[in-house]
């Protein structure tokens, strides 16, 4: 790829929580301001701004329009809005820089998933004919995921348990991750006692789902040079790139993920994992975790959602640029040299985005 | 929540079903909404005034979006119930499934004395329909204290009146120079 | 920003709506051959059977072959979940499986509702069977679910 | 690094209807995209991404439907963008998918805009399902009425813009009006929806997509037909509302009109601008975008009407095509727009062909006439002279 090493300057999220007073357009604010400040530039030195939202999540028409204040588009700016994650509002921008013309772009991504129930939004998202008149819902169809992941025998249901735990571990101790029923103690960690919960979709359990939360995150991007000027630790995306698979669940092997794999490579990860240190994964599931670290190559060495990850912290269309967020964090305080960021769209893992970040080399 | 009542047609026919959907969302009111509500309650509209451009928005957003700065409630100050019609047109009501409009109606930006933001969608009684005019002076026609409820508020869009207010009629005062209210037409 | 508020400060809305779906000739054949108690898929350019049906390979976007292919009605459980608490968008009341099924001379697999009344009873390569509706009007809902095969009573 | 020549070589649209019954979301989407396909000379595997653009989901009921329609484009295995900037969405479509060849990304990319408007109802998306819905000729009425006085423009001139429009989409065998009887008459008896607009100076609910195949220089080359070079995009967003707005002569669509213009040499735009697709979905709107994006100066543009400079055979063609007035899925009006225009300049656009067009304009906008998206297509690429 001839692209450009762009650098992410600047930063802000919302703690992820599971309901807020606050209007979409505070939260984006808030997290826009944030940002900015983190790559003490002005908003109006920012050449390009890409957001991401969804109508559907949100209740209404042309919810990106009201979250465009917290943007400050006066005096008018060059923008644009996918009705997709941030993380691929990101992407958007990313190819706007590479043309050499701006210096520096703002990217923000939001969702409130409170004012719905996701079980009874979520299968709006899906096929009007053959799917949604199912009413069939995410955790559903991430059971019949995980279940073909057990399956194949590379997985049983104490190795969910264990993403669990683990992640929840680490959430508890990010400010930024949702504040979850027995989140924090350690006793309630215990892998057998999580196996002794119910199931919500056999064989998933609660704390294999990722929460739906309210919440917002911005990025700010900018060219190399600028980058330097800004920073002595700039973060560079030494590749990012995305692949879709097919829709229909029953034409793919839902206990593998093809397209992460290829976003990979073409995003040049590397065989093995790409030396990375540290892996930020938008798994809604315990068991899609594992299917990702398995396309990424990611040995045991590799930690994986230091942050605690969607199962602690799932701002619906903000989730995937917040892992972004949380990859750069670790290459920015140096816990990490290299680091891969995972995003992603649609149920079941249909749409992947990876991004490879590193410091200077 | 989906039920079908689509009916099969003959083969060499386009084939059409029904699909009927049925979303439910509860939104919190931010706190600014709520001060805005509670206010029209009490026959007070508040305005938010941004510390750094000093403009007045009616129905504040908690943020100026022009200078992108937080307002909270000690940005707050009461806007007068009267102002000037600065933009209108009639609206023929399209018909569509939950549209309760069946007769034409006015649909008129409003102005209030002391705020720089326009209250967009307001009914101006009082006067006939055909001789609603940009210009005209209006003040607002209060709901009886007791009648005054939530009515309106959602969390998007610079909010509404509806809990405290019906609309606007003419105060029977000459019209309002154009050159005074130029700026914020329609 | 978690606390506890007074009703008012809620504002309910139902999004409601009547959408009306046209389904072309690939989907409409599908919804067609279900009035007929009949389950037909497509055949790709490289000669596999979609059920569902698309109008196109959803691997390669090729048009796929002219005609249908009746499959089924019969089929093997790919993979499923068990839903301990349906939705009231769900097809089932009760405690039920999703699975994905594919439907004897099928490539693909088709998702639908399995009614096995415990979740015992379900497993990958359960061999199940469609209960059909008894008014149909063209949705893949016109199946009712599926049960194992033997117990369709 | 700097970016490199871009072309349109693969156009295609379905014939926009009321209701196209007959195909699914599916079939409306691949009908558009095999047309230009075969327009560029391609195969579904010899595009590299694929970019979605419609305007809300709420009018067809599907969330984020590009998730179904992807892999119906050949976007398995590919990367897939869904686009939504409201109305502007199908020209913002387009530009993205021109950056991903602009920026050496990829070599040829699909860019498709759609909207299914008979699956729901645009006044009950637009409203967000609730009553007292203004529709969009609601909200532009207020808009119109401000040009109109400020302009002293005589109420016929939005009358003629409905009849050349009508007029013009009977030249053109893909659009849904065609009203073979229209007259000044029958505009000015029609309805008054939202006054001043009458029912005949509004665009229509279709049903309908546009497709365009962009490729780099070297896709150009081994393309069939003669490409559209993009000379130059923009896109410009502001606030939709604040005070001191001036909602007629919008900033966005003067800062974007003239960062289009700049990036590609224009410095006369009604003279060296041969024809231009303008996003016009109610007659006055056509003067207003000639005096908004600076093509006519303040109270010119309805002289340019009145005059006939816009007509087909005039000296400043506006819509050939018919325009949003006689085909209207709203996603893909933005990109018909910029595909007519990219039409013009590849002498490919048939009976409504402007004669010795060599630079075109495509434009569309969208919100409360707040997003803009423009692009500049020419015949060679240094069409601009």
């Amino acid at each position: 790829m001839p692209a450009d090493d762009i650098a992410i300057v600047g930063w802000g999220q919302t703690p992820s929580v599971a309901s807020t007073d606050l209007t979409e357009p505070q939260l984006c604010l808030a997290a826009v301001n944030d940002a900015l400040a983190m790559a003490n530039i002005d908003r109006h030195a920012i050449g390009f701004t890409c957001s991401g939202s969804c109508d559907y999540l949100s209740g209404g028409p042309f919810v990106f329009i009201s979250n465009l204040e917290a943007a400050g588009a006066w005096p008018p700016i060059s923008e644009s809005h996918v009705e997709m994650d941030g993380a691929w509002a990101l992407y958007e921008a990313w190819v706007r820089i590479q043309h050499g013309d701006i210096d520096f772009a703002l990217v923000y991504g939001s969702g409130k998933s409170s004012p719905s129930d996701p079980a009874l939004l979520f299968p709006q998202q899906l096929d009007p004919y053959y799917l949604e008149p199912l009413g069939l819902d995410p955790a559903s169809l991430m059971g019949m995921q995980a279940r073909a992941l057990l399956d194949s025998g590379t997985a049983t249901e104490r190795d969910f348990a264990a993403v669990a735990a683990r992640s929840r571990r680490a959430g508890a101790a990010n400010p930024k991750a949702q504040t979850l029923p027995n989140g924090a103690g350690e006793s309630d960690l215990d892998i057998d006692a999580l196996l002794a919960a119910p199931y919500v979709r056999a064989p998933l359990r609660a704390h294999d789902l990722a929460p739906a939360a309210d919440g917002a995150a911005a990025v700010v991007l900018a060219t190399p040079a600028k980058a330097r000027e800004l920073t002595d630790h700039p973060v560079f995306i030494r590749g990012i790139d995305h692949r879709l698979e097919p829709h229909q669940p029953g034409v793919r092997d839902l206990a593998d993920s093809p397209s992460t794999r290829l976003a990979a490579q073409k995003a040049g990860l590397g065989a093995n994992g790409g030396g990375v240190g540290v892996a930020e994964l938008y798994a809604t599931s315990s068991a899609q975790e594992l299917i990702l670290r398995a396309a990424l190559g990611l040995g045991p060495d590799v930690s994986v959602n230091p942050s605690g990850g969607a199962l602690c912290s799932d701002p619906v269309m903000a989730t995937g640029l917040v892992r972004i967020i949380e990859a750069a964090q670790r290459v920015a305080d140096g816990t990490t040299r290299r680091a891969v960021a995972h995003a992603v769209n649609g149920q079941v893992l249909q749409h992947n985005l990876v991004c490879v970040l590193e410091g200077e080399r | 929540m989906t039920t079908e009542k689509g009916s099969a047609s003959a083969a060499d026919e386009p084939m059409v079903v029904d699909d009927f959907v049925a979303l439910t969302y509860h939104d919190r009111l931010p706190p600014e909404t709520v001060r805005f509500a509670d206010g029209l309650i009490a026959g007070r509209i508040i305005g938010q005034r941004c510390p750094q451009c000093r403009r007045v928005y009616v129905g504040g957003k908690g943020f100026c979006a022009m200078c992108v700065v937080v307002m909270g409630p000690e940005s707050e100050i009461d806007v007068a119930d009267v102002g000037v019609v600065t933009g209108y047109t009639i609206i023929t009501p399209v018909r569509y499934y939950g549209q309760t409009k069946t007769e034409p109606f006015v649909y008129a930006s409003v102005l209030l004395d002391g705020a720089s933001s326009v209250l967009g969608g307001q009914e101006i009684t009082g006067i006939a329909i055909d001789a609603v005019r940009e210009g005209l002076r209006v003040r607002a026609v209060w709901k009886p204290p007791e009648a005054r409820n939530y009515e309106g508020h959602s969390t998007r869009g610079w909010g509404s009146l509806a809990g405290g207010i019906v609309g606007f009629e003419w105060t029977g005062e000459p019209d309002v120079p154009r050159e005074q209210y130029k700026e914020f037409a329609v | 920003m978690t606390e506890q508020h007074d009703d008012r400060h809620v504002v309910t809305t139902t999004l409601e709506f009547p959408y009306r779906r046209s389904l072309g000739p690939v989907i409409g054949g599908f919804a067609r051959a279900l009035a007929e108690e009949r389950i037909v898929g497509v055949r790709t350019q490289a000669g596999d059977v979609l059920v569902p049906p698309t109008e196109h390979d959803p691997r390669t976007g090729e048009s796929v072959r002219d005609g249908f292919v009746d499959v089924g009605p019969a089929g093997e459980v790919q993979s499923w979940t068990w839903v301990s608490e349906p939705t009231e968008r769900h097809p089932i009341r009760r405690p039920f499986a999703f699975a994905l099924i594919r439907l004897d001379g099928a490539d693909t697999a088709l998702v639908h509702a399995v009614d096995a009344e415990a979740i015992e009873v379900m497993r990958t390569g359960l061999r199940v069977v469609p209960m059909w509706r008894a008014e149909r009007t063209g949705r893949i809902t016109d199946i009712e679910c599926f049960v194992p095969a033997g117990l369709e009573g | 690094m700097s970016a490199r020549p871009v072309a349109v070589i693969g156009v295609g649209q379905t014939h926009h209807k009321k209701a196209r019954a007959d195909v699914s979301m599916i079939g409306l989407v691949r009908e558009a995209a095999e047309r230009a396909l075969a327009d560029a000379g391609c195969d579904w595997a010899d595009i590299d991404a694929v970019v979605l653009g419609k305007a809300p989901d709420a009018f067809e009921g599907v969330m984020q439907p590009e998730l179904f329609l992807a892999d119906a484009l050949g976007g398995a295995g590919k990367p897939m963008l869904r686009v939504h900037t409201a109305g502007s969405v199908g020209g913002s479509t387009f530009i993205y998918g021109s950056h991903l060849v602009n920026a050496g990304i990829h070599e040829r990319v699909l860019t498709v805009a759609w909207e299914k408007q008979s699956e729901g109802n645009a006044q009950w998306g637009l409203a967000g399902g609730r009553s007292g819905g203004i529709g969009a000729g609601g909200a532009f009425a207020p808009f119109i009425r401000k040009y109109i006085r400020d302009t002293d423009a005589p109420e016929y001139i939005g009358w003629m813009v409905a009849v050349k429009d009508r007029q013009n989409a009977l030249k053109n065998p893909y659009a849904h009006l065609k009203i073979a009887d229209i007259s000044i008459e029958k505009v000015k008896e029609s309805e008054m929806l939202w006054d001043p607009l009458r029912f005949l100076e509004s665009c229509p609910s279709s049903d309908g997509a546009c497709a365009m195949v962009v490729g780099s220089e070297a896709a150009a080359a081994a393309a069939p037909n003669p490409p559209a070079w993009v000379l130059g995009t923009a896109v410009r967003t502001e606030l939709s509302t604040f005070p001191g707005r001036d909602a007629t002569r919008p900033q966005a669509g003067v800062d974007c009109a003239h960062a289009l213009y700049d990036s590609v040499g224009i410095t006369n735009p009604r003279e060296q601008i041969d024809v231009a697709e303008l996003y016009v979905p109610f007659s006055w709107y056509e003067p207003m975008w000639l005096e908004g994006h600076d093509i006519a100066g303040p109270g010119e543009g309805w002289r340019m009407v009145d005059d006939g400079a816009t007509e087909i055979e005039g000296s400043f063609p506006v819509n050939p095509s018919g325009g949003v007035l006689s085909s209207n899925p709203i996603g893909a009006s933005g990109m018909l727009r910029m595909a007519e225009a990219a039409l013009q300049v590849r002498g490919l656009a048939g009976e409504h062909q402007v004669e010795g067009a060599h630079v075109s304009l495509g434009q569309a906008y969208g919100g409360n006439a707040q997003y803009f998206s423009m692009a500049i297509f020419g015949s060679t690429q240094d069409a601009v002279r």
